[in-house]
């Protein structure tokens, strides 16, 4: 049985679980066949997945919401991710100290999908995102760290498992920076989760399927992170481009365990109303105006997990 | 034979002709009421001062140029429906060889695009070549002629293939005295040979007398027709009856027509 | 051959013609298939967006088409035309300079608007930069090619004159490049508003087609999408119908001006 | 040496400016990290070194981009994923079909565009139009129609890389076909030459300087549209891949590593083109 | 003032001239062993079939064409610095028009060039307008002329500005007979005003004698001088000298000349 699976981003250790269990050999015991697509700047998954390019996708929760508030009925799946790990990275030189230093400053945030986080936290920080004087400049960050060590930006987004340390690496000492963390500040969100049609779901040979194929990424999940190095070089394996290096990899992988551990696959229905309150609370910037019907199901989890 | 020979219905026909070109500084009557009627086999000679309208008229017959008023018919039909069926052989005023063709591509041209078997198409261009005494330019390019070996180059062109009608707008204008008799004499005895009707534009008095079976004066602002000559001259003409007081007769009515049209402006 | 229908009406009518009739298409299918907007948005939802969204547009516009595109255009412009006229001024760099400009054909959009954004900022600055190396080598190279367009005899008429290499460059050569440089400014038109648009994904300001592009792809908004794509396509086609009408103009003597 | 020397000259001279450049604009980042660490600013030898040896500088130092370009290129096996080789062929497999593509197109639109009026009327609007649809945007739905349609792998990107390279090639070509003059014309007019005839043995000939040109802005285009194509694939393999990931981690010198990969195979395409151009041109009797 | 009037210095001297052109199928001797000596103010025709070199020597003194041996002076100077000194008027045996510019623009091109006052151009450009008949023409751009309308601009040009030299290649060979000898009139009467030297290819041999202190007479492959002919016609020549004896002997000569040189090959 063919699987196609879209990632959110490029070839990198925050999709070990399923390389792992593409190259471990977990998704052929189950008697599928595979294809992962890398992501990248300019793929949204939703898109793809509406246009019928892939049976399943890793996405935020936010922009799979508003994806269905929109009209694509997309559905989560499965949460392999627990924890949030985003983060707002200011040097401390530029002065921000606490969120009340924000007013006036450039933040660096990450759009196509990625930006409701961000915004529903200057939502309740009640910090206009729109230019006007009292409230924060915003950039359409880039893929990279650059603003901030180039100062375009006084604080930028980062993940705690990678451009995070990209700063780090660039000379800069955690000393000198301030990180706003997501979690910390109540405003996480849920992000890699597993998304298909909702439509399709109603089938039971897909359903069928989607087990099989959650069962395996969870065992692939699992083998991750209790063999991060190993997980590692098999990302790095997988990475067509060449460009990964070992050590960042590395590294990667033992922070994403940090997010993926307490997560067994199945959706916690807590953090679920978590992320929809925080997302209906900016007012009239609101992510999504209503409550949303059937964005998840524990059908496929149940099943797999038993 | 003799001398008027319009043997069976003109070739050409022109009625009340008129042709007005609009610039951008107003209009410019090339042409005005031209009347003339050419018979088959008939050499004709367009004489007048520059910018009278030569280059025009003939071109109007080869329906490169739309009149704006008159008739004029070729061989009974539109000059549109005789180009295409490839009435015409056209020596332009200015060479105009491609120059991307050596000489002998350039002539060579015509025949590809009629079809001509390739065996026959070397043959012709041999023939034309020698013909305008260009044996052994055929590789070479145009820009590596003088002026009037190119010229010669476009009036082989123009003969390497058997048009019933030749046109030809000065073709001996940039050659030499002696060179001009040969290709004049030669000129004759295709015309004799092939029976083509042939409209020719020249500044030379004799020369228009000496080839002519008529002779067609033209005059400026606006261009029209002042005389037309029906030479009296026999067919057969060795290049002494230059010398005979027919000759020096026409040549001097030509002159005086001529004279008549500068006078004018 | 010259008059037949040559009014101004039909130049533009029968390309109308031809959208009018794609556009009726294009509803007419995704209204009888019923695909989702989320897919493609049918001809009127976008209206509706356009027509809901003016200001939103005309800022971007404003950001990318005009500080973007414009400035850049005309920066890398002047600038390929300067170096052609180096090239062609000096046999030294002409073998020099040009091989190392053809270097530059390729630059890609990719990896130049990050190091851009990077040099001059997230505004319009960066966003310009791009389109000045975008639009350099279309430019260089028509140009360059234009100013080997005189024939021998035009030159050597300059020649007895004695003109010095700026006479000869601004009385024949100019001119007589006319016709290929106006080629490769026309190429520039679009490649300068797509580069504008493209060099947006690498960083930006909130606002810019670009950046609406790319911030609509998260939330879905696919008729926003097509909106600034429908001002894209505008604005571009009337910078290009500029130039082109200024080509017309300056450039009449040129058989290919001349009704044939 | 008669052709090599100026090219070494502008060469030395582009050298000597980057490294100034380089010493100018990656001081920012010294003096910043001397600030930070409290110490005092170094001095110039060392601010020289200090400037050209960084990871992630605002501009690499020549030498670090060609000993960048060195290890991609003879640094490891030409199967590698890490090998510029590796990358570049597979940029340049389809930015060579798409190439091809958008010539054969472009060449036949201008042929189109020049012979029909109906086509002259109607195409060149809508082929500016297409140029003006940023293709950034509109690749990742194009490349998601094709994959649901089966098509995967080279053609698409061969696709986006010919629809970028055709329109230069139709602008130069309809200018170029129309380029003959009247007088050109008319001679093929007294031959009642049929439209073939007029296009093969006036109007091509006569449109070689411009669609040399056109082409050599073609191959450009084609470039660059394959890495663009590159892109939205997910960015898997291919200099345009590289470019992206070198961004994504702010490998600066990755990227100019990359971009002058790419330089050189775009260089190369030009002077294959021009090469050809000579040729043409010399047989044709128009090099003088 | 009488025949030979070789007034100090020679203005031209060639010796030993040597052209040979490479071309794709083997060199072209165009030039071999050229001596000539062409003193200061003179009138010299050159006069030969075509393709003999005429144009060729022409350009080797205007320096557009290097010869491959042999020595060559202009004034003293070797061609170039000539040139450098705008020591040339040039009329081409083709017009050479610029498109892009009227008329009147393309005579004012060389008194742009050589920096005259705006006001001095116009005077210029009516005045020489005016000479070669072309008076209202000013505005129209050169495919709006006819080929001898454009032959007329093109001598215009030339003549706007005061080069010492005057080199012309064939200027009236697109001119009927009337045009024709005003402007033989025209430029020997420029020639007594301001005694220029004068360099002037034609193929008409009465106007080569008509003209001339001095004719040269060429023959081809490989082009060389075959006879040098020193008029002994007085400076002032009305038109009709051309039916004197002295002038009907040279002709005379100058024919047979020309005739060897053609059954040279
Ligand atoms: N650029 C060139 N390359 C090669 N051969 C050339 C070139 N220019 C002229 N020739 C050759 O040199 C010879 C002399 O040419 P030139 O133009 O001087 O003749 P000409 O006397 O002016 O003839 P015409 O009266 O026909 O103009 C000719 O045989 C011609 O083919
Ligand atoms: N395309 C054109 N546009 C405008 N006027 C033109 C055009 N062609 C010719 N004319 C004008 O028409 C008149 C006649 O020109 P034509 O070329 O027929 O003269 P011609 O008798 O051949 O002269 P020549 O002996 O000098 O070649 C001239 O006054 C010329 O200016
Ligand atoms: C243009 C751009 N858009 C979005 C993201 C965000 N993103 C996609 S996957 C992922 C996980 C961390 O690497 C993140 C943060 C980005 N980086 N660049
Ligand atoms: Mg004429
Ligand atoms: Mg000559």
């Amino acid at each position: 049985e063919d699987v196609t699976l879209q990632l959110k981003w490029v070839t990198q250790a925050q999709f070990a679980g399923y390389y792992v269990a593409k190259d471990k050999g977990f998704y052929e015991e189950e008697g599928l066949n595979v294809t992962i697509l890398p992501g990248g700047p300019d793929v949204a998954p939703t898109q793809v997945i509406a246009g019928g390019g892939a049976d399943v996708v890793v996405d935020w929760m936010p922009s799979a919401l508003a994806a269905r508030e929109k009209g694509l009925a997309l559905v989560n799946i499965a949460q392999p991710f627990k924890s949030s790990g985003m983060q707002l990275t200011c040097l401390k030189e530029s002065g921000v100290t606490t969120p009340a230093d924000f007013k006036g400053k450039t933040l660096g945030v990450w759009f196509g999908g990625n930006e409701y986080p961000f915004l529903n936290w200057m939502g309740k920080l009640g910090l206009k995102t729109d230019g006007s004087p009292d409230g924060v400049t915003v950039l359409k960050q880039g893929f990279n760290v650059d603003p901030l060590l180039q100062k375009q930006a006084a604080c930028i987004s980062t993940m705690t498992y990678n451009e995070y340390w990209q700063v780090i690496d660039a000379g800069i000492t955690p000393e000198q920076l301030v990180n706003f963390n997501y979690t910390t500040e109540g405003v996480a969100t849920l992000e890699d989760g597993l998304y298909v049609m909702e439509d399709k779901l109603s089938d039971a040979a897909f359903q069928d399927k989607m087990v099989k194929f959650v069962r395996a990424s969870m065992k692939g999940w699992k083998w991750a992170e209790e063999n991060p190095d190993e997980a590692a070089m098999i990302v790095l394996e997988n990475d067509e481009t060449g460009a990964q290096t070992e050590a960042h990899q590395k590294r990667m992988m033992g922070e994403v365990a940090k997010l993926t551990a307490g997560s067994n696959g199945a959706l916690d229905e807590a953090d679920y109303q978590r992320t929809v309150d925080a997302l209906m609370s900016g007012g009239s910037d609101a992510v999504i105006t209503k409550a949303p019907e059937g964005a998840w199901t524990h059908a496929i989890t149940d099943k797999a997990l038993q | 034979m003799k001398d008027t020979i319009n043997l069976g219905q003109p070739v050409i026909a022109a009625q009340g002709l008129n042709l007005v070109f609009q610039t951008n500084d107003g209009p410019v009557h090339a042409l005005k009421d031209v009347d003339l009627t050419i018979g088959k086999g008939e050499f004709v000679s367009f004489i007048g001062p520059s910018g009278c309208g030569k280059t025009t008229f003939l071109r109007c017959i080869a329906a490169l140029e739309h009149p704006t008023g008159g008739s004029l018919t070729v061989n009974g039909m539109t000059p549109d429906e005789a180009r295409r069926k490839r009435a015409y052989g056209y020596v332009f005023q200015a060479a105009g060889l491609y120059p991307w063709r050596t000489i002998a591509g350039n002539i060579k041209l015509p025949l590809e695009i009629m079809g001509f078997p390739r065996a026959e198409q070397e043959a012709r261009v041999e023939r034309v070549l020698d013909l305008v005494d260009l044996k052994g330019f055929g590789k070479k390019f145009p820009w590596q002629l003088s002026g009037g070996m190119q010229q010669r180059a476009s009036i082989a062109r123009a003969l390497a293939f058997d048009a019933d009608i030749l046109l030809m707008d000065e073709p001996f204008g940039a050659l030499d005295e002696i060179v001009r008799d040969r290709l004049n004499e030669e000129l004759l005895k295709l015309w004799a040979r092939t029976g083509k009707t042939i409209g020719f534009v020249t500044h030379s008095i004799p020369e228009a007398v000496y080839l002519s079976t008529k002779i067609v004066v033209m005059s400026p602002r606006p261009g029209r027709i002042t005389d037309v000559i029906d030479s009296p001259l026999p067919r057969e003409r060795p290049l002494d009856i230059r010398d005979t007081p027919e000759f020096i007769a026409i040549a001097h009515r030509v002159r005086e027509g001529l004279r008549a049209g500068h006078s004018y402006d | 051959m010259i008059a037949r229908g040559r009014g101004p009406l039909p130049r533009w009518l029968v390309p109308a013609l031809f959208g009018v009739t794609l556009l009726v298409l294009w509803e007419l299918v995704v209204r009888l298939f019923a695909v989702s907007p989320v897919i493609l948005p049918a001809p009127s939802a976008i209206a509706a967006r356009i027509a809901g969204s003016g200001p939103t547009l005309w800022a971007d516009f404003v950001q990318t088409g005009l500080k973007g595109a414009l400035t850049g255009w005309l920066i890398g412009c002047a600038a390929a035309v300067a170096a052609a006229i180096a090239v062609d001024r000096s046999p030294f760099l002409q073998r020099g300079l040009l091989p190392v400009g053809n270097f530059v054909a390729a630059l890609p959009i990719v990896g130049i608007a990050p190091i851009m954004v990077m040099w001059f900022g997230f505004d319009w600055q960066s966003k310009a930069a791009v389109v000045v190396v975008m639009v350099f080598f279309p430019v260089l190279v028509n140009m360059v090619a234009g100013l080997k367009a005189t024939d021998a005899m035009q030159r050597d008429q300059m020649a007895t004159w004695h003109a010095s290499y700026w006479q000869t460059l601004w009385k024949l050569r100019f001119p007589a490049a006319l016709p290929f440089l106006f080629n490769g400014l026309k190429i520039a038109t679009t490649l300068a508003l797509i580069g504008a648009i493209v060099a947006e994904f690498f960083g930006s300001p909130i606002v810019g087609m670009g950046f609406r592009i790319n911030a609509s792809i998260g939330q879905l908004a696919l008729d926003m999408i097509w909106a600034e794509i429908a001002v894209a396509a505008v604005a571009g086609s009337a910078f290009y119908g500029l130039v082109a009408q200024i080509e017309k103009r300056v450039t009449f003597w040129h058989p290919s001006q001349r009704r044939q | 040496m008669n052709r090599v020397l100026p090219i070494l000259t502008v060469v030395a001279a582009i050298v000597v400016l980057w490294y100034g450049a380089a010493v100018a604009m990656n001081r920012a980042w010294v003096l910043d990290q001397a600030a930070r660490a409290g110490t005092e600013p170094p001095a110039f030898g060392q601010m020289v070194v200090a400037t050209m040896t960084q990871e992630r500088p605002v501009l690499p130092a020549p030498h670090q981009v060609v000993a960048e370009l060195w290890k991609g290129v003879a640094g490891q096996a030409i199967t590698s994923k890490r090998s510029l080789v590796y990358h570049g062929w597979i940029t340049l497999s389809a930015t060579l079909l798409g190439f091809a593509i958008g010539t054969a197109a472009g060449i036949a639109l201008a042929v189109g565009i020049v012979h029909n009026r109906a086509m002259d009327m109607s195409v060149l609007p809508w082929a500016i139009a297409s140029q003006t649809i940023p293709i950034l945007a509109i690749a990742p739905m194009f490349i998601v129609v094709m994959n649901s349609m089966g098509v995967q792998g080279l053609v698409p990107k061969a696709i986006i890389s010919a629809y970028l390279s055709f329109f230069p090639v139709v602008v130069g070509m309809v200018k170029g076909l129309r380029a003959p003059d009247a007088m050109q014309l008319d001679l093929l007019r007294t031959y009642n030459a049929g439209g073939a005839a007029v296009l093969g043995k006036l109007r091509l000939p006569a449109s070689m300087p411009y669609l040399f040109a056109s082409l050599k802005v073609g191959a450009a285009a084609a470039l660059v549209g394959a890495i663009v194509g590159e892109l939205p694939t997910g960015a898997v393999a291919g200099l345009g891949a590289r470019l992206l990931s070198g961004s994504y981690y702010g490998q600066t010198i990755q990227i100019w590593a990359a971009l002058f990969a790419a330089a050189i195979v775009a260089a190369g395409l030009v002077a294959v083109i021009g090469l050809v151009e000579r040729v043409t041109l010399r047989r044709m009797g128009m090099a003088r």
